[in-house]
């Protein structure tokens, strides 16, 4: 009881440590990036939540913000980079034509950037005012101490399925011995 | 546009203009498909035209208003010197949809026909690389012919159906892999 | 007549080669900055830094924001589902199914939208539909932005969400009746501006006698 | 005496012939910092000179002509918008300018003003975007911010008039959507002022510092010859000598009534691009005072029935108003049938439209003839030759916008 209370404590605590230092990757290709250079300049600042610098390898980053159309020439670049970064991970899909395609409905525009990959956060507008991005970032760090997030539920499912294993196999290998 | 170029160009080429117009003021002259090389390399030398500029290159499908022959291809000159400028256009038939490369004449043509083939599916003859450069290698088919429809995707990448189909409906607490949420875990 | 063209060219002296005068010319600029900003007195500082969400600047006249639907006097939605909107939006992002009254009065509207849905995450902000709307159903004045969501769906606003988002509207109800032509005489010259803030003037004036 | 020269003067001769060399491949990109958008360089390099180059552009492709040829003439202007994302008011101005020409109307004076005064706002958080983007891709993040903060004083401005930052979709056909709020001028005129202060701090800070000018001058330089051959326009061919300015030398609007002068460089080098650019911005901050000097009461719309939706006072109470703007917005504006091609001067050089109509509310073909597009041709050839850190930049002067390019 004791220990899981420790690791419990252990394991908010590396959360909160998570949520206030974002290491962006900005995929930044169409308009909305017009918008991600005033969400890093001086009005709005987004070092104040901690997500100050853009890391431009995916090895370095755990949030992967996509900005900006996504076509169907990048989409398999997109997943490339989103496997590369390491977990646990989030996206946040940063305006509408990364979010859903917006009104670019025609043969090259990807219909959402979660076609390709698992999205956490979806923000609206066209390109979104740095305010919603702000938003964005306080719901993805409430996220992130939940314990929530697909990459994060993931390594929970995998984590546990490894221990169901172990648990089935120890069981059935006491029963063979009794 | 210049009245001037464009009287000169029909007396240069006589038979070889098919026709020519000046709607709100752009001086239009098309031409027969096998001149167009020439004509523009007379056009560029020439002393008094000098379009050393190859404004723009693209081409059009008149596919919706069934005229004949279906593609155009459209060169807009510019003259820097003269400041004066001009719009060549030549028929293409759809079955044999090849027009000369104007590339050694104005480098831009380079990108500007590579565009034109990979949209519309024209070749230029003569073209020493020509790729795709807005689609990607693996598309099929030419995307600004009219006969292409809007929204036919041909998707490099995907995640498999039934994923997107979750993260589409969004149900909380499913999580995107099936079978995912507390009682599966318990179940299992 | 001055000069068509100017030079633009930088030549490289000494001054450039030595290197540190420029560098020590930049950073007065920065110090400058940086003694002003937190030394100098309250009225020359320039940080231009806005602490959202603490602080929320406050939005222009225009600015588009999330969609709202207007109201009638008796609390029903002033839209006619004519399918302006739906019909201009260039992401067609509007979903209207309409239905109709079961006892409309004799100089009442017939038609109602059943079903009211923009989904804003497809909704590109350009503000067509509002200028497309023909009754003054449909605005963007709500000078509040769309927060961001976890799941597609949420960001599907539905008729009471749009409704609830305020209701003042400057159309006149059922337009101007039948007397029109005397009290707007001068709707004949084409050439009047009409800008919101007049029509709500007209609106404003009867009530008050 | 470092690197390479100084190895050769100590070393044995061997190492001065036979040192084996492999010619390696680079790739830049599609997702890289010193990339504006998503543009994928493939360089050939031979130690650390560049020996080939191909770049591969289309990524950002979005379909514009076939979006365009399914709306009406009305509901393109968003379309044009993210065209040049960076100064969206001059793509809307030289789409509405294009379809006027079709029509063969004209915008009331007021209207064309109005265009003047929002284009060059729009040039200005042109330029400014590239020069934040250039020095702080080569390092210098200071000036990225002053520039970053200018522009978002100028989109303030540009928002409180058309209701978005951004993608303002403001321009309409025969006018603006709206006319100037007000006390918008001197709001405008004060903001104009710090951004004159910001320009001047950036000039302080970048212009004259030995290790931006040991990386901008004489790097990258293109003839006048080649860039008139590679379709260049805009600052860049200024930048390499030609005076050639849409506004001065193919005057729309009201630019001929103007003063202002051309700036050019003289070497064709990444330092007169980006010296042209700034002396532009400056430029334009004159123009626009002029333009609230010279802007004459009127109307802003046209008030043809045809062309632009009736006052909103008539849709409401008459009957007449009413099915005038239904036709507009189900059929769009008949546009009778025929061409036109027209080129304003925009962000990064000669921005153009060719319109083709088939007489019915939707374009046949709405074709935008790309600056960048046309500056891109080159990169390959500049790029070759150089060192790989002279690769951005060359790359940054030439200004790509992703949503230009590829449409």
């Amino acid at each position: 009881m004791g220990l899981e209370a420790t690791t419990g404590r252990l394991a908010d605590a590396v959360a909160w440590a998570r949520k206030y230092s974002l290491f962006t990757y900005p995929f930044a290709t169409a308009c909305c990036a017009m918008e991600y250079m005033s969400l890093m300049g001086p009005r709005y600042d987004v070092a104040r939540y901690g997500a100050e610098f853009p890391r431009f390898s995916p090895r370095q980053a755990d949030m992967l913000l996509v900005v900006g159309t996504i076509t169907e020439r990048q989409a398999p670049v997109l997943k490339r980079i989103y496997d590369q970064i390491c977990e646990p991970k989030w996206v946040v899909s940063f305006g509408v034509c990364a979010s859903s395609g917006g009104f670019y409905q025609n043969y090259t525009t990807l219909p959402g950037i979660d076609h390709v990959i698992p999205v956490d956060v979806y923000i609206p507008g066209c390109p979104p005012r740095p305010e919603q991005v702000l938003d964005a970032l306080v719901m993805l760090q409430d996220k992130i101490q939940r314990h929530d997030g697909y990459s994060q539920r993931m390594i929970e499912l995998e984590k546990r399925e490894a221990q169901m294993k172990k648990k089935k196999k120890h069981g059935s290998s006491t029963e063979t011995s009794a | 546009m210049s009245k001037a170029a464009l009287d000169r160009l029909v007396e240069h080429l006589r038979d070889g203009v098919i026709s020519t117009h000046a709607h709100r003021g752009d001086e239009t002259a098309v031409i027969d498909r096998s001149l167009i090389r020439s004509a523009c390399l007379w056009l560029r030398d020439t002393e008094g035209l000098e379009f050393n500029m190859l404004s723009d290159l693209t081409a059009v499908d008149y596919y919706t208003m069934g005229r004949e022959p279906r593609f155009e291809v459209v060169y807009h000159l510019h003259s820097l010197t003269l400041k004066q400028r001009l719009r060549v256009k030549v028929g293409v038939p759809e079955e044999d949809p090849v027009v000369d490369t104007v590339c050694d004449i104005w480098q831009v043509a380079n990108w500007c026909e590579r565009e034109v083939w990979d949209l519309y599916g024209i070749r230029f003859k003569d073209h020493p690389d020509m790729r795709r450069i807005l689609m990607y290698e693996e598309f099929d088919g030419h995307p600004l012919r009219k006969d292409y429809p809007k929204d036919k995707r041909q998707p490099l990448y995907r995640r498999p159906q039934h994923e997107i189909d979750e993260a589409l409906a969004g149900r909380p607490g499913s999580g995107h892999r099936p079978g995912f949420g507390p009682r599966n875990l318990l179940e299992s | 007549m001055p000069a068509r063209t100017k030079v633009v060219t930088v030549k490289r002296g000494l001054w450039e080669n030595l290197y540190l005068p420029e560098i020590v010319r930049g950073l007065g600029v920065t110090l400058k900055h940086f003694f002003i900003n937190t030394l100098g007195p309250k009225s020359k500082r320039q940080i231009v830094t806005i602490d959202y969400p603490d602080v929320v600047r406050e939005l222009p006249e225009r600015y588009r924001g999330v969609h709202r639907l207007n109201t009638r006097e008796d609390g029903s939605v002033r839209c006619t589902a004519c399918m302006m909107c739906a019909t201009i939006c260039p992401a067609n992002c509007i979903h209207i199914e309409a239905g109709e009254r079961e006892n409309p009065a004799s100089r009442d509207i017939e038609k109602f939208p059943q079903v009211f849905e923009i989904d804003e995450l497809v909704c590109v902000v350009c503000g067509l539909c509002v200028e497309a709307c023909p009754c003054d159903a449909i605005r963007m004045d709500t000078h509040v932005h769309m927060p961001p969501v976890e799941h597609r769906k949420d960001a599907v606003l539905e008729k009471p969400e749009l409704m609830s988002r305020g209701t003042k509207s400057i159309a006149v109800d059922g337009g101007a009746g039948p007397d029109w032509r005397d009290k707007y005489t001068d709707l004949g010259s084409l050439t009047q501006i009409y800008r919101p803030d007049h029509i709500e003037r007209d609106r404003e004036r009867p009530a008050r006698r | 005496m470092y690197g390479s020269d100084r190895l050769r003067s100590v070393s044995a001769p061997e190492l001065d012939e036979g040192m084996p060399t492999e010619e390696m491949v680079l790739n830049v990109g599609p997702s890289h910092p010193a990339t504006h958008g998503t543009v994928h360089i493939k360089l050939w390099l031979d130690g650390e000179q560049v020996t080939g180059a191909q770049v591969n552009v289309g990524y950002l492709h979005r379909g514009f002509e076939k979006e365009c040829e399914a709306h009406t003439y009305g509901e393109n202007f968003p379309y044009t918008d993210r065209l040049n994302y960076v100064s969206p008011m001059l793509n809307n101005v030289g789409y509405a300018l294009a379809v006027e020409k079709l029509l063969g109307v004209e915008a009331p004076e007021r209207a064309q003003y109005i265009r003047m005064i929002v284009g060059e706002l729009a040039r200005l958080c042109d330029h400014l975007t590239y020069s934040a983007a250039q020095v702080a891709e080569m390092g210098a993040f200071t000036p990225f911010f002053y520039a970053i903060k200018a522009r978002d004083f100028l989109w303030d401005i540009l928002e409180e008039i058309s209701g978005a930052r951004l993608t303002h979709s403001y321009v309409r056909i025969g006018g603006v959507a709206a006319d100037m709020p007000d006390g918008w001028v001197e709001r405008t005129l004060a903001t104009l002022v710090q951004v004159e202060t910001v320009i001047k701090e950036i000039d302080t800070l970048m212009t004259r510092n030995r290790i931006f000018m040991d990386r901008m001058q004489n790097v990258a330089v293109f003839s006048k010859e080649e860039a008139i051959s590679h379709g260049w326009t805009g600052p860049c061919l200024r930048g390499s000598g030609v005076d050639y300015d849409v506004r001065k030398d193919y005057p729309y609007l009201f630019y001929d009534r103007l003063d202002f002068e051309v700036p050019i460089g003289t070497a064709g080098d990444n330092m007169d691009r980006y010296l042209v650019r700034m002396e532009e911005m400056r430029q334009s901050i004159s123009m626009i005072k002029q333009c609230f000097d010279q802007i004459p009461e009127g109307d802003y719309q046209l008030h043809d029935p045809r062309i632009t939706i009736p006052p909103k006072q008539q849709s409401y109470n008459t009957i007449e108003g009413l099915i005038n703007h239904f036709k507009i917005v189900v059929d769009g504006i008949e546009v009778p049938a025929g061409e036109a091609y027209t080129y304003i001067e925009g962000g990064n050089g000669e921005l153009g439209f060719y319109i083709v109509s088939d007489g019915t509310g939707r374009p046949l073909k709405c074709r935008c003839r790309p600056p960048c597009f046309m500056l891109m041709t080159a990169l390959e050839k500049l790029l070759v030759g150089h060192m790989i850190a002279d690769l951005v930049p060359t790359f940054d002067t030439l200004n790509m916008i992703g949503g230009e390019c590829d449409r």
